[in-house]
């Protein structure tokens, strides 16, 4: 942001007599709220769209009342929500109780900062991008465990207990699977593994044709990013028919809502790391980005960017309203006697790719093949 | 588990799940699928024999009380009176919607095809009253007044032509100049009822606190153990 | 040095499960008692539906219990009422003409068809998935609609009446019968490709809660429980009644298919499996239906002579047994419902020890109990 | 084996306990047993190979006004036969050895009985109330029940 205010400053220079920082923290605030009000619309779109697929696969119509083809059904929720008497119960922690959403729902809603939504849309292109992205979103286990805990109700605690084993296990398959981007791209940030997978059409540079082993490792990624978010069929911890909502059983209101919107928050988070990591993040196919004028090329990168998250994400809808879920101790074994080995040993296998073919992918391979 | 299992088992897993995949992405794509009908603006036709709502065409009710001993559940309120005719003249007949179950005994039983079922099914309410139908809207104490009243004129008049006639059996005049008419003679209309029914408020039932509750200041809401009765005069939504 | 348990000593949680509770079907409640996931004892406690069915059956008639047996078991009218009108023919020893008993065999069956959908709806629900659980209330929907034709209602029929039906079947309804059974048959199918086989869904059931035929019989378990513990136990074939002898069908047994014979997966397969063969049944009885009247002479004031009888049917839940004592007036002097949900609760207790809780909500489902018919 | 034979062999095996066949207008026919012998018949009912009566489809209790009963009806699924047996219970403290060992399908039918006509069964591995609340007086189904006006100030 310190660069942006020099550049700033330096572009209309009757700033200068502005102190430095407090353009700084002005374009800090900025951002933070574009990015907040861009997440808090996709959420509450998502959950629109959500209940449409939902709709669509059952056979039903879905929203249907509110603005054209229900489409401001989520303000309506929104505002229900908000109007809601916030209970908290009787022998609640309420402190924790408090405070909890709030670490979900920014646990979730950190991770938008290092999202690459564009060749130059991005909040903060912090080299450390992948892992501040896991590091942050680990909050969520930390409110998730609070709320089930400080509700003082027997389902809520269980709910707590399975998200956090879930989260904590799924971790390490998330993490492991991401490697491989890192590894080719030589870089933790985000914008860096994104600008790796350029070239080639726009398509064939994706990481997830580089090889075999990226090629499964998306699909692990995908799968470990699925349990991560709790959605089904690894939503053990709000298991409706088991647990009745899990930890977010006795919220209500906006708190309720923050937990809601966390869960859509952490959907976009996890599709867009694996945009950003294995689908080419935002370079457009059959088009150079950074070749455009910077508005063209930001507008069109952002549309696909977002065309591609989004398409994760309603696969991930999809699957939702397909599948049935797992038991605790399955969705344990899933991870550690499935995803992890088969994570480590993709790992493995993209090492010594890399050293084999000197971090030259299957397609530049044939490239440099034809091109001879 | 050896290699071969391991990745069977995987295998087995994406595949049903893609195969479950295809089936929904089937019902999602094609239109033709939705069945939802959009209740207020769309609704469906109930089929001829739909059991809505009671209706009660009190023209053609002869007040039998079949309805009242069919129904298993007490739903059915009835009073009448014998008028001038002979017949049994209606004071109420109020059927308990919130009570009643639908069964369609009493439609099934009522020997003049009064009793049927309309196809309504739409009657959300906020007051229990509200779901007592009255199909008698006059005031049961007019009736019965202008029942006795022609019951009393027809047995002046009837006196009046025996006499005139010097006809015999003068037996029970006394008992009709009293107005609430006490049947000796042959009955009208129904056959085998007539004799139970005879004291004036003609509704031989299973329910005693229908007519005390029906006396206008409202007593005490009767025990539910005999509630059958629609409720007191203050639920009544006339 | 001190072991895990002394370190970290740990407590045994009392968990309430139910009455409300979105997959007990209704207000079971399940007193749990768990280490932590894992069940150490689950208590079943029934009766917060009870409406003294029995009761009233002493203070009513004969006629007028009809639409009360509607309440017993509100998925399987039909077959309720059917029982119930099966029982005091016994009784009074009343001929049926041919034509009301085909047509309430293909009432019973389409009702059976509608059972076992909402069981398995119902039940992939409690699983998790969603969706077949609509698909399955579509089709129901289809059913509910060709009963709404036949006798006017959706959900509490009383068609069937004491030496006959209501009425005859509307005209067509035969037809638009054969064209639901031919727009469902490839449905069963879809189920199986969308649900039944899928991974998470054969893992979650398969070897869950075994019951060893020996256990389904002293326990008393009846339709598809049992037969999904691999006993050929069917009430149609095994104790005929009705028109069933002149229809052809096969009595689905668990076969163990992905797991132990007994377990959750093979007695919701038997109801899947019987969904066809109900099918199979329909198209006979269409085929076959003969003309004439569809009620006996009964008289209006029916007092059936002093005895004592039981009869049992089989219901979409199991048999559904009437224990039925005259003393020759116009009510029941002694009329006892043997509800197979209820027998069928007894074994919870012993067969949910040492499950994890998200078995507990398979085996309620896998039972497809209905708390009306439990707590009467 | 028809119902005849198994009574036969019943009134064979325990003579005077067993008290009366009860066949007219009942299907399927009772066999009255003196009640401290029921255990030891039942378990004979279900044990002796050709009657291996090895399910209970129902045990319902009756008040027959001067006195109580509880009928169980008994089915072999291999072969397929069916009886019934019936005991006859006095009116003050009706009480029965339970059968939950024989047929562990009983318990839940006994504690209905022992919920709506107050019959106890001795030995029963669990016999509490099942249907009402723990706490309700008296027991419906007989025929001398009065109804309460109110449960716990609530009106019934």
């Amino acid at each position: 942001m310190e660069s942006l205010a020099t550049s700033l400053v330096q572009a209309v220079p009757a700033l200068s007599a502005v102190p430095l920082w407090s353009l700084t923290l002005l374009f800090t605030v900025a951002v933070a709220a574009v990015v907040l009000t861009f997440a808090l619309t996709y959420a509450g779109l998502a959950t629109y769209v959500e209940r449409k697929v939902a709709g669509d696969i059952q056979a039903r119509i879905g929203p249907n009342r509110v603005g054209p083809v229900g489409l401001l059904q989520f303000l309506a929720d929104g505002i229900k929500l908000i109007l809601k008497e916030d209970i908290i119960p009787a022998k609640a922690d309420r402190f924790l109780f408090a405070l909890a959403p709030y670490l979900v729902f920014i646990g979730s809603f950190a991770a938008f900062v290092v999202i690459p939504f564009g060749v130059g849309l991005i909040a903060s292109d912090l080299n450390i991008g992948i892992y501040y992205v896991m590091a942050v979103t680990s909050l969520v286990v930390v409110g998730v465990l609070l709320a089930g805990w400080s509700s003082n109700n027997k389902w809520a605690l269980l709910g707590g207990m399975r998200a956090c084993a879930q989260i904590v296990s799924y971790e390490v398959p998330v993490g492991m699977a991401l490697l491989p981007a890192v590894l080719i791209a030589g870089s933790l940030s985000l914008q860096d593994i994104v600008r790796s997978q350029g070239g080639l059409l726009g398509i064939f540079g994706w990481n997830l044709f580089h090889n075999p082993f990226t090629f499964f490792s998306f699909f692990l990624y995908y799968v470990a990013a699925l349990a991560e978010t709790n959605r089904t069929p690894f939503d053990i911890p709000e298991a409706e028919s088991e647990l009745v909502a899990g930890y977010h059983v006795e919220y209500t209101g906006i708190r309720f809502a923050f937990f809601f919107l966390a869960e859509y928050g952490d959907m976009f988070v996890v599709s867009a790391l694996a945009t950003a990591c294995f689908l080419g993040g935002w370079h457009i196919p059959f088009l150079s980005a950074a070749a455009l004028s910077p508005l063209w090329g930001n507008l069109l990168s952002l549309g696909v960017f977002l065309g591609k998250t989004l398409f994760l994400v309603f696969v991930m809808m999809w699957i939702r309203w397909t599948l049935p879920r797992l038991r605790v101790d399955q969705l344990m074994r899933m991870s550690w006697k499935y995803l992890v080995p088969m994570t480590f040993f993709n790992l493995l296998g993209v090492s010594v790719w890399l050293l084999a073919f000197h971090g030259r992918g299957i397609p530049q391979l044939i490239a440099s093949m034809l091109g001879r | 588990m050896g290699l071969v299992a391991y990745l069977a088992d995987i295998w087995e897993a994406v595949a049903t799940t893609a195969k479950g995949m295809r089936i929904t992405a089937g019902y999602g794509i094609d239109p033709r699928e939705t069945i939802t009908q959009e209740y207020p603006e769309e609704r469906r036709e109930p089929s001829e024999r739909f059991r809505g709502f009671l209706f009660n065409d009190i023209q053609r009710c002869t007040s039998c009380t079949m309805c009242i001993r069919a129904c298993p559940i007490d739903c059915i309120t009835l009073e009448s009176i014998r008028g001038a005719d002979k017949k049994l003249k209606l004071v109420s007949y109020d059927i308990n919607i919130g009570r009643c179950m639908y069964c369609g005994l009493c439609v099934e039983v009522c020997p003049p095809k009064s009793l049927t079922h309309s196809s309504g099914y739409e009657m959300a309410s906020t007051e229990r009253g509200e779901l007592i139908l009255h199909f008698v809207h006059e005031d049961p104490e007019e009736i019965k007044a202008r029942v006795a009243k022609q019951v009393a004129e027809a047995a002046a008049k009837a006196e009046a032509e025996k006499k005139a006639a010097e006809s015999e059996k003068p037996a029970d005049e006394s008992a009709r100049a009293s107005g609430e008419a006490k049947t000796a003679g042959p009955p009208a209309g129904t056959a085998g009822e007539e004799k139970k029914e005879a004291p004036a408020p003609a509704f031989a039932a299973r329910n005693p606190g229908t007519d005390a509750e029906r006396k206008p200041p409202p007593p005490a809401p009767a025990p539910e153990g005999n509630g059958n009765a629609p409720g007191g005069e203050g639920e009544k939504t006339e | 040095m001190k072991s895990h348990a002394e370190a970290l000593p740990t407590q045994e949680m009392l968990i309430n499960m139910g009455p409300q509770h979105p997959s007990t079907h209704g207000v079971l409640r399940v007193i749990l008692r768990t280490d932590g996931e894992v069940v150490v004892n689950a208590r079943p406690d029934v009766g917060y539906l009870h409406r003294a069915l029995e009761k009233i059956g002493e203070r009513v008639t004969y006629a007028q219990y009809m639409p009360f047996t509607d309440r017993l078991d509100y998925l399987a009218s039909m077959n309720c009422n059917a029982a119930w009108a099966w029982t005091v023919e016994k009784l009074a020893g009343i001929e049926v003409p041919e034509r009301a008993e085909y047509i309430r065999v293909i009432v019973c069956e389409l009702n059976r068809i509608a059972s076992h959908l909402i069981a398995f709806g119902s039940f992939t629900a409690d699983m998790g998935a969603f969706t077949p659980f609509l698909y399955a209330i579509r089709e129901r929907e289809r059913i509910n609609d060709l009963f709404e034709e036949v006798c006017g209602n959706r959900l509490t029929y009383n068609y069937v009446r004491i030496g006959g039906v209501s009425a005859d079947l509307p005209e067509g309804l035969l037809d638009k019968t054969t064209e639901f059974l031919d727009y469902f048959e490839p449905k069963i199918p879809e189920y199986n490709n969308l649900i039944s086989y899928n991974k998470i869904f054969v893992h979650r059931l398969a070897n869950v809660a075994v019951i060893s035929p020996e256990e389904a019989v002293a326990y008393g378990l009846t339709g598809p429980n049992l037969r999904g513990s691999g006993v050929p136990f069917d009430l149609r074939k095994d104790e005929p009644y009705s028109v069933y002898p002149k229809l052809e069908f096969d009595v689905c047994v668990g076969t163990g298919e992905r797991g132990t014979v007994g377990d959750c997966f093979d007695r919701y397969m038997v109801r899947i499996n019987e969904m066809k063969e109900s099918v199979k049944i329909l198209r006979q009885a269409i085929a076959q239906i003969p003309d004439g009247p569809v009620q006996a002479k009964v008289p209006r004031v029916f007092k059936p002579a002093a005895g004592e009888v039981y009869f049992r049917a089989e219901n979409p839940r199991g048999e559904t047994g009437i224990y039925l004592i005259s003393d020759g007036t116009v009510n029941p002097y002694r009329l006892k419902i043997r509800a197979p949900s209820f027998v069928t609760m007894n074994i919870f207790e012993k067969i949910t020890k040492g499950l994890m809780i998200s078995d507990i909500v398979a085996v309620i489902g896998s039972f497809d109990i209905i708390l009306p018919e439990i707590d009467r | 084996m028809e119902p005849k034979a198994i009574f036969d062999l019943l009134k064979s095996r325990f003579g005077g306990d067993i008290l009366e066949i009860q066949e007219e207008g009942i299907s399927p026919p009772f066999a009255v047993v003196s009640p401290e012998k029921l255990p030891e018949i039942a378990r004979f009912l279900r044990d002796e190979p050709g009657l291996s009566f090895d399910s209970l489809m129902c045990l319902s209790g009756v008040d027959y006004k001067e006195r109580f009963a509880v009928a169980y009806h008994l089915h072999s699924l291999k072969e397929t036969h069916r009886i019934g047996v019936k005991v006859y219970l006095p009116k003050e403290n009706p009480s029965v050895q339970s059968v939950d060992a024989v047929w562990p399908a009983a318990n839940f039918m006994e504690r209905e009985t022992y919920d709506l006509y107050g019959i106890v069964f001795e030995g029963s591995i669990d016999l509490r109330r099942i249907l009402l609340p723990e706490d309700w007086e008296g027991h419906p189904l007989r025929k001398d029940y009065k109804y309460p006006e109110f449960y716990h100030g609530i009106k019934v």
